[in-house]
């Protein structure tokens, strides 16, 4: 029974995934990124994953995306007529892409897998997970707070308008 | 449930499709965006390793790289903007005047 | 030890000096350090078979790099060469009024005491480390005060030989990885390596490739008619005749041993190829309208014939080897500085401009014959001491090789005559340029080149028994490789 | 532990000393910082071991690679104080992100869980993003951010897959237990662990630039303010470089054959390719590039044979490079503070005789690059030539072929400098005094030949 | 003894020394005496050597140092003086003694007077230490030095470009015998372990003969550079460019028999080896023809003598090669008097002529120059073989040992030699002595005797050339054969029976008649009916070619000068340039021709960038899967 839900969201996530890429209008794209994430969130919960499922949709889908959206509707960029890579660029792009695929699942495929289905587990749990983060992962959960700190200050720095900027804009 | 190599193959494929987005994408924020596709796929094997070990280490990394994701969103974002405000653009082909 | 020390301080103090000083103090450093030699010289004891003033001193231990330096017989005829032909390149550069001549003379003595060191250096990385250093003097020698075209050619010079260098550092490592024991850059250490027969020819080749590049032996001598004519006549003179001498000396201290193993097969290949090299270039300077070049191209075919006499692997090669590079080196030094004293006057280098120069400058006339007949190696003059032992040994070891490499006795005669023929004599140009006086630093350097030209001409043995008991030792070590 | 605390708090402090206008002040500061950091290093090593939950581990290999990072920062942060002229305003955001890359560096080179590698890695990547940027007006330091950006998250993709695999089949992302496993993991997912192996060589490779995923190094280097592309040359190599051989010392009982090969690839096509294109650059920044890039490929090559001496001698080439590095960007950015007359090789024109101090310092940087002896880049050279000889013959005779032509540009440099006329139009002249420039070259040229000289003090 | 040989090399050396260093500070005469002094110094000493020799006594070996040391090689710096030696000494001290004299008042007005002496002196040195060196390679010292003497003799008026050549080609010419000369030398290491003359030829008999025949005729090759003999025998006559004394004492007397001499002492080697004597044979015979034959249309006076000294030397080398070596020995002497005393002759001419070498613009000079034309026409006629001037013994000689030794065609062919010998010869002395003179006004003003440093000179080579038989009468008038029994010692001389009373009285008879109608048909051809040669451009026919000497030097030239040329300019613009460095700097270009490709790559895009890091993933994906 599981297993079909996990085909059924597996098939829509590729899907939407490659509606993503397709898409010519960039919003549209992020709209099926939504819905991708969301499928994969739906695959969290398949797992029990239940901390995961929640942070993919407030973090990813929610925070993210809705940034994304944001970026494009600020820079105007909802148009339909994206520039567009020529077809021979896109061909190889997707022949790289392809073969990249293939060999991959040949790698992958080789090994010896086991059929078992995963177990059912409740690791996935916020309780869980919490005791292994503060205690297991608490140096890098601080380290952490470096990254965030300086993604901050360097989006701050690179984000904020200026004198020179100002001027440059206004000829 | 499915066995761990369907796994596999699902987020082998979704990586896929965010390498093959990179590579046929112009668009910057696009680009960025099947960039956290391919960051979401391999979200999804940590996960399903995870519970097919039934360790949480595996989950509590992707934590980490949702954490990671949402920095690097943002830095990156912000050098969009910083970009399109200098060319009015966020074109990557538009991008070669460092060469020689 | 203070042979390589006191040029290197000498030269950093001739950076602070003004020109007329520097000049006063490069010269008394050369002199006093080819003093030095022959103190070295006087306490040197001619018949031991080893290496004398041994030192070593730990440099940098996990690398092998020992600091340790010896002489024997082969190498103090080296340093001899060297501080004799610093002290003359030194005194030709008097009348030199280069753009900053402190740091030309700085630049001179630095590739002095590197070649002090190349020539001492007992261990394997000490001597590639002496080896490039003196490399860079004379790049920027030939750089900077050269001529036409200097950048062009002294790339090519310089990347040449260093890709030589380079495969020597190949050879030395490998072998340093068959050393016994604890693996060890000594020299003693070294040549008991224990390498098979192939290992060997690879070390050969690669030494005779940075070597053949350095002397250099056809077909890797295309950088050199080039470097020299560009570069300003004291860079000439260290090129032709000091640094030169390295790839002689490494062949004879470091490639020899080192490879005795390998097959005695390579070595005919090495053997035509020098005398490919001395019929080609003797050939190729008959036509050569600049002065410079034909004594660039002669010096190819001398050292042709050197390579080919050492090379043959016995007593009288090696000796004539080792007296023809001393002698060449004077030689050569003389040839060229008489290039740049016509050049200095005349403002040229092409033969065809000259002509007559005799008339008006008797000395000069006679001190260019002596040295040219010197190179032509005619009886009574160095040349043919050690082009007599040379062609002997070739022609000992193979008939035809002999007769052809003998040709260059008359080659040689033909292009050297056609110089002197076309510069001395003749009706005199219109063009109001005289010889005229040589200045006294001028005389003193080709005086005592003749001087020594004559002098080692009548007794040869003076050097011969130097380096005799080396050669001797050389030979046993060989003994113990395969047969040649 | 205190070091990475340190230097976090430096960051902190530098950002308020932004905003509350001690600007003048903050390189000084900076400068004071990390010579403290650095002085600790040293005195703190003398304790041993520290290990923070198995996640980090400060041990002597460790320390020597932050001690080089925070060295060769020193340096580049003491000649700073004219180098921030392209965006005076952000200077404390600036040289806070440079602490903070530090601590990425820290957590790189001590890391012992995998967690800890990938936030080292992204800890250092943002912020340079960022620092790439920081020219915001220059549209070439916005390609360059954009670029290294792009391939930056694009490489952690594939960083990440490859962690996921090696997870996938050790069950850990703790090193140690890796390592315990590898046998047994080895026989059950033999793929998963290659290919997981693969995909962070990959990711690693694109971090140290070596080909062929160096595409983005040229024009990330071409188009950072100077001070940034000394930094990433420098600091970021040795962290890369430091993580990468950490990685390979734990894992090596992993490492296939078939592994050592695509190492050995590509320190040859890294070495070959770096060079012939270094050959035709005209612009000196992007040379530094190309020149960066082929000293990785030789550093691969020391880490094909893991020994016990791998470590120091590939510390001992970072050391060796790093200096000689630092001391041709310091006379870059002496000769053209303003980032305004190019960088071509012009500039250099006639140098030797309008400032001969810094020629002769530039030029013996040039010359331990490029490995003539007696300076350190020879002996750096000279000893991975003398460890890979034995097993990978063929690829010491390349790196051999490419240090020839290594000679070819290095030297074009030098060329101009002493045999070229001064270019009227586009000289480069030194303007204002900057002491802090000449302090930082001649500490680099003093410790170039000290170094090549007494190779020992080092104590590596 | 050995302390005369010490002096005798000495003194021309400090002459030389002097002349050189102090010349140009003393007085012509001075310096002239100087140089004379040491010359006859070292005469001085070869007679008392001579005495010494004469007596019985031993051959005088003088020890110096070691020259050279090295392995198997050791050659000591020593001299002997055998009977050989001594014999050789004494014409090169004698005649050179002469010369020397006769040069003070031939280069009186020469601005170099001082160095001419230097380089006369260097000469007689070197000449001295050739003879009398112990061993080949000391030899060879002195061979190769008196080629470089002579370079510098021909060279003397190095203002003119033409003579700077004709110098240039002799000493080339000569390195080229030298070569040859210098191997065999080598081989006699190889063969001997030593080249000392005493140690070598009393082993000589150990050696396979193969190795001998190789060595003599390595030694040959070295004799035939330095005495002109085919095919090396163009720089002779070219080498009448320097001063005529130098002609004298270097081109005719002493330096050219050199060769003689090196045959003559290894007389040892050559008398065992049939084939390199055989080759000797030939290539003397062929040049004594040769050469005659072009000396019979050549207008330039000294170019006759040149031609008839490559004759002369030619026949010398018959006698060497049918192993009359003391014959040979005996007509270099002969020889040395009356060539000597031609070409002095023929510098008083020039010297009153004012230069002037040309034949067809003298005549009738007879008249002015008293001395010199009674000088000239005996040494025309001892040339010639008139009996009993000294010429008719040597040439005698060889005659009758060739016929002995050699048979019918040897014989013939030389006495047609002979015969073309007069015809040259007085054809010389008529057009220059007789008839009208046909130089310009100015000329005939000038014309004047020579003063008597030269004429002196003259007359004592004219003495000895009337003399000088006497060295060696042919049996019919003495029992005595000075020359042979004092030589036999020395040289091994082949067993060739001596020739019958009747053989001499008939070659003795037909000579004279020979001669006598020879003299009268050259006197009516030339001063009868005034013919006077034409220049060599309005020749036809075979007397074309005579002039033009065989076209020797144009085929020398096309066959060996131009290719050379070519193959220098060919091997430096093609095979230097285009080849190898070709290839240095295709490697060098091969680099900047990739990089400037692969930089293409870095095309600045950063989609590329990602695709080839895609495309870097994939190939190392698929590397893997294939190991």
């Amino acid at each position: 029974m599981l297993s079909y839900i996990f085909y059924i969201l597996s098939g829509l996530t590729i899907l939407t995934a490659i509606m993503m890429i397709a898409a010519r209008n960039p919003v549209h794209s992020v709209l099926y990124l939504i819905i991708t994430f969301f499928l994969i969130s739906g695959q969290y919960l398949l797992m029990n994953a239940q901390f995961l499922f929640v942070v993919n949709i407030i973090v990813y889908a929610g925070a993210i995306m809705v940034l994304f959206l944001f970026v494009l509707m600020l820079l105007n960029l909802n148009k339909e007529t994206e520039p567009q890579k020529s077809m021979k660029t896109k061909l190889a792009g997707v022949i790289s892409g392809g073969l990249l695929l293939v060999n991959l699942l040949g790698a992958l495929v080789k090994s010896n897998s086991s059929t078992e289905s995963l177990p059912i587990t409740d690791v996935g749990l916020v309780k869980n997970l919490g005791m292994v983060l503060f205690t297991d992962f608490v140096v890098p959960f601080e380290i952490s707070s470096i990254l965030f700190l300086a993604a901050m200050v360097g989006a701050v720095l690179v984000g904020k308008r200026h004198k020179g900027e100002m001027e440059a804009i206004s000829e | 449930m499915p066995p761990i190599d369907h796994y596999i193959w699902l987020s082998s494929i979704l990586f896929s499709i965010g390498v093959i987005g990179v590579l046929i994408r112009r668009n910057g924020i696009v680009l960025l965006m099947c960039v956290e596709l391919m960051l979401n796929a391999v979200n999804l094997l940590f996960t399903a390793f995870a519970t097919n070990f039934q360790d949480s280490a595996g989950q509590v990394f992707v934590f980490f790289i949702m954490v990671v994701a949402a920095a690097e969103v943002a830095v990156g974002l912000a050098i969009l903007v910083m970009i399109y405000r200098n060319t009015k653009s966020v074109d990557i082909s538009l991008l070669d005047k460092l060469k020689q | 030890m203070v042979l390589i020390i006191i040029p290197f301080i000498a030269s950093l103090l001739a950076l602070f000096f003004k020109d007329k000083l520097a000049k006063v103090l490069a010269l008394t450093a050369s002199v006093v350090q080819l003093i030095t030699n022959f103190v070295l010289l006087s306490g040197f004891d001619l018949k031991a078979n080893a290496f004398q003033y041994f030192s070593s001193y730990t440099w940098f231990n996990s690398l092998g790099l020992n600091f340790t330096s010896g002489i024997d017989g082969i190498a103090m005829v080296m340093l001899l060469l060297t501080n004799l032909a610093s002290v003359l390149i030194i005194l030709s550069s008097w009348d030199n009024n280069y753009a900053s001549m402190t740091k030309f003379l700085s630049l001179v003595l630095l590739m002095q005491g590197a070649l002090n060191g190349v020539f001492l250096s007992m261990n394997g990385l000490m001597f590639y480390i002496f080896w490039e250093l003196a490399l860079l003097p004379i790049y920027f020698i030939v750089g900077i005060w050269g001529g036409e075209n200097r950048i062009k050619i002294t790339f090519k010079f310089f990347i040449y030989t260093f890709l030589g260098s380079l495969l020597m550092l190949l050879a030395l490592i490998f072998v340093y990885l068959h050393t016994p024991g604890d693996h060890s850059f000594e020299w003693d250490q070294m040549i008991i390596a224990q390498m098979t027969g192939w290992e060997s020819t690879l070390v050969l080749w690669a030494f005779f490739i940075a070597f053949a590049i350095k002397m250099p032996i056809f077909p890797f001598h295309t950088w050199q008619a080039d470097t020299y004519s560009v570069a300003p006549a004291q860079g000439t003179m260290l090129l032709s005749g000091i640094m030169l001498k390295m790839g002689i000396f490494g062949m004879i201290r470091w490639m020899y041993p080192m490879a005795k193993n390998a097959c005695g097969c390579n070595y005919n290949i090495f053997i035509i190829l020098a005398v490919i090299g001395i019929i080609y270039a003797a050939i190729i300077a008959i036509k050569q309208n600049d002065i410079k070049r034909v004594i660039a191209w002669s010096s190819v075919s001398h050292v042709g014939l050197i390579a080919a006499g050492i090379m043959t692997w016995n007593k009288e090669g090696l000796q004539g080897g080792i007296l023809q590079s001393f002698n060449h080196g004077i030689n050569v030094i003389g040839l060229f500085f008489i290039a740049e004293i016509i050049e200095r006057r005349l403002k040229t280098r092409e033969l065809t401009q000259m002509g007559g120069l005799a008339k008006y400058s008797r000395g000069f006339s006679f001190l260019f014959m002596v040295i040219m007949l010197g190179s032509v190696a005619v009886p009574f003059t160095n040349g043919f001491t050690g082009e007599f032992l040379l062609l002997n040994a070739t022609f000992n070891y193979h008939v035809i090789l002999g007769v052809v490499s003998g040709l260059t006795i008359i080659f040689c005669a033909v292009y050297m005559l056609r110089v002197y023929q076309l510069a001395m004599f003749g009706p005199e140009k219109d063009n109001g340029i005289r010889i005229g006086k040589l200045s006294w630093s001028e005389f003193v350097t080709l005086g005592l080149i003749v001087v020594l030209v004559l002098a080692i001409g009548i007794f040869p043995n003076w050097i011969l028994n130097i380096s005799e008991t080396s050669v001797d030792g050389l030979l046993n070590i060989m003994k113990g490789g395969k047969t040649l | 532990m205190k070091t990475l605390v340190l230097l976090f708090i430096s960051g902190i402090f530098s950002l308020f000393g932004g905003i509350f206008g001690l600007k003048k002040i903050l390189p000084l500061f900076a400068t004071v910082a990390l010579a403290t950091a650095l002085g600790y290093l040293f005195y703190d090593s003398n304790y041993g071991l520290e290990n923070l939950q198995n996640m980090l581990i400060f041990d002597n290999y460790s320390t020597t690679f932050i001690a080089i990072a925070i060295g060769s920062t020193l340096l580049i942060t003491l000649m700073s104080a004219k180098g921030y002229s392209y965006n005076p305003e952000s200077i404390g955001d600036i040289i806070g992100l440079m602490f903070f890359v530090l601590c990425g560096v820290v957590c790189m080179v001590s890391f012992n869980n995998m967690v800890m590698l990938f936030l080292g890695i992204e800890i250092v990547s943002i912020p340079l993003y960022v620092m790439v940027g920081s020219n915001r007006n220059n549209l070439r330091s916005n390609e360059a951010a954009l670029k290294y950006f792009i391939m930056g998250a694009f490489a952690t993709g594939f960083l990440l897959f490859g962690m996921a695999l090696i997870y996938g089949a050790t069950r850990s992302f703790d090193l140690d237990v890796i390592r315990s496993f590898s046998a047994t993991a080895l026989q059950t997912s033999p793929t998963y662990v290659s290919i997981g192996l693969l995909f962070i060589t990959v990711a690693f490779a694109f971090k140290i630039a070596a080909a062929p995923f160096h595409y983005w190094s040229p024009d990330v280097y071409q188009g950072s303010p100077t001070l940034v592309t000394a930094f990433m040359a420098t600091v970021v190599k040795t962290a890369g470089l430091g993580a990468f051989l950490k990685f390979i010392i734990y894992l090596s009982p992993m490492l296939g054959s078939d592994w050592y090969l695509i190492i050995a690839i590509m320190s040859a096509a890294t070495m070959l390719f770096a060079n012939i294109v270094a050959v035709m650059q005209d612009d000196f920044k992007r040379m530094m590039a190309y020149s960066s890039i082929s000293h990785v490929g030789y550093v691969l090559m020391a880490l094909l044979t893991v020994n016990k001496e791998t470590q120091s001698i590939v510390a001992f080439y970072l050391i060796a490079y790093s200096l000689a590095t630092i001391g041709i960007f310091a006379c870059v950015l002496l000769l053209n503070p303003d980032h305004n007359k190019g960088n071509g090789f012009a500039m250099f024109n006639g140098l030797g005789k309008r400032s001969p101090i810094i020629a002769v310092i530039l030029t013996i940087c040039l010359l331990s690059l490029s490995g003539i002896p007696p300076l350190p880049g020879f002996f750096a050279k000279f000893s991975i030539f003398k460890q890979a000889i034995s097993d990978h013959l063929w690829l010491v005779l390349v790196a051999i072929c490419s240090s020839a032509i290594s000679i070819y540009y290095y030297f074009r440099a030098i060329t101009a400098m002493f045999f070229n006329k001064p270019d009227e139009t586009i000289i480069a002249q030194p303007t204002d005094k900057n002491i802090a420039g000449y302090v930082v070259i001649s500490i680099t040229f003093v410790a170039l030949l000290l170094i090549g000289v007494f190779p020992q003090i080092i104590g590596l | 003894m050995g302390s005369y040989i010490a002096i005798a090399l000495f003194s021309p050396l400090l002459g030389f020394t002097i002349s050189g260093l102090f010349g140009r500070f003393l007085p012509k005469n001075v310096t002239g005496i100087i140089a004379s002094l040491s010359v006859f110094v070292s005469f001085v000493c070869s007679i008392m050597l001579f005495n010494h020799l004469h007596n019985g006594g031993d051959a005088v070996k003088l020890e110096t140092f070691n020259w050279i040391a090295a392995g198997n090689i050791s050659i000591d710096f020593s001299f002997l003086a055998d009977k050989l030696s001594v014999w050789m000494m004494m014409i090169i001290t004698g005649v050179g003694f002469l010369i020397h004299i006769y040069s003070m008042g031939y280069m009186h007005h020469d601005e170099g007077f001082y160095k001419f002496f230097a380089y006369l002196n260097l000469f007689i040195f070197s000449m001295l230490t050739l003879v009398l060196g112990a061993n080949y390679v000391i030899m060879f010292f002195g061979w190769e030095g008196v080629g470089l003497c002579s370079y510098l003799l021909i060279g003397f008026w190095y203002a003119n470009k033409e003579y700077g050549y004709a110098a240039r080609k002799a000493f080339i010419m000569n390195r080229i015998g030298d070569l040859g000369l210098l191997l065999g030398i080598f081989m006699l290491f190889n063969v001997f372990g030593t080249t000392d003359y005493q140690t070598v030829f009393s082993s000589a008999g150990t050696a396979n003969s193969a190795t001998i025949e190789l060595i003599c005729i390595l030694l040959f090759v070295g004799a035939v550079g330095k005495s002109a003999q085919i095919p090396l025998f163009t720089w002779l006559p070219d080498a009448m460019a320097g001063p005529t004394p130098v002609s004298a004492l270097i081109h005719a007397a002493t330096m050219v028999t050199a060769g003689i001499y090196l045959v003559a002492r290894s007389s040892v080697f050559f008398v065992s080896s049939e084939l390199a004597s055989t080759i000797v044979l030939v290539v003397g015979l062929v040049t004594a023809v040769v050469a005659a034959t072009i000396g019979l249309k050549q207008n330039d006076i000294k170019k006759v003598l040149a031609y008839s000294t490559v004759s002369q030397l030619g026949y010398m080398f018959v006698a060497l090669g049918v192993g009359a070596y003391s014959t040979a020995l005996f007509h270099v002497t002969t020889h040395a008097f009356f060539k000597a005393l031609l070409f002095l002759g023929s510098g008083s001419v020039i010297h009153a002529m004012s230069g002037e070498q040309d034949i067809r613009f003298m005549g009738g000079l007879s008249k002015k120059l008293k001395i010199t034309h009674f000088t000239f026409l005996l040494g025309t006629l001892a040339i010639a073989g008139v009996p009993p001037l000294a010429g008719f013994f040597s040439k005698d000689e060889i005659l009758a040992k060739a016929f002995y030794g050699n048979g019918i065609l040897v014989f013939i062919l030389l006495a047609v030699t002979s015969v073309i010998t007069a015809v040259y010869m007085f054809r010389l002395y008529f057009l220059t002595f007789h008839g009208e003179f046909r130089g310009t006004e100015e000329q005939k003003h000038h014309l004047h005797e020579s003063p008597s440093t030269m004429t002196i000179p003259l007359i004592i080579l004219a003495i000895l050339s009337c003399v000088g038989g006497g060295l060696g009468l042919s049996s019919l008038f003495s029992h005595h054969h000075f020359a042979d029994t004092f030589l036999s010692s020395v040289l091994t001389n082949a067993n060739i029976p001596h020739p019958s009373h009747l053989f001499e009285i008939v070659v003795l008879v037909v000579s004279v008649v020979l001669l006598a109608i020879i003299i009268l048909m050259t006197r009516s051809y030339y001063t009868k009916k005034q013919n006077v040669p034409t220049s060599a451009d309005e020749e036809t026919g075979f007397g074309r070619i005579l002039s033009k000497k065989y076209y020797f030097d144009e085929i020398y030239k096309t066959l060996i000068q131009k290719p050379i040329e070519w193959l220098s300019n060919f091997a430096h613009d093609f095979i230097d340039r285009k080849f190898i460095d070709g290839i240095v700097n295709i490697s060098g270009r091969g680099v900047t021709v990739c990089g400037n490709y692969l930089r293409r790559v870095q095309t600045g895009n950063v989609e590329f960038y990602l695709l080839a890091m895609v495309v870097g993933v994939i190939a190392f994906l698929i590397i893997y899967q294939l190991v």
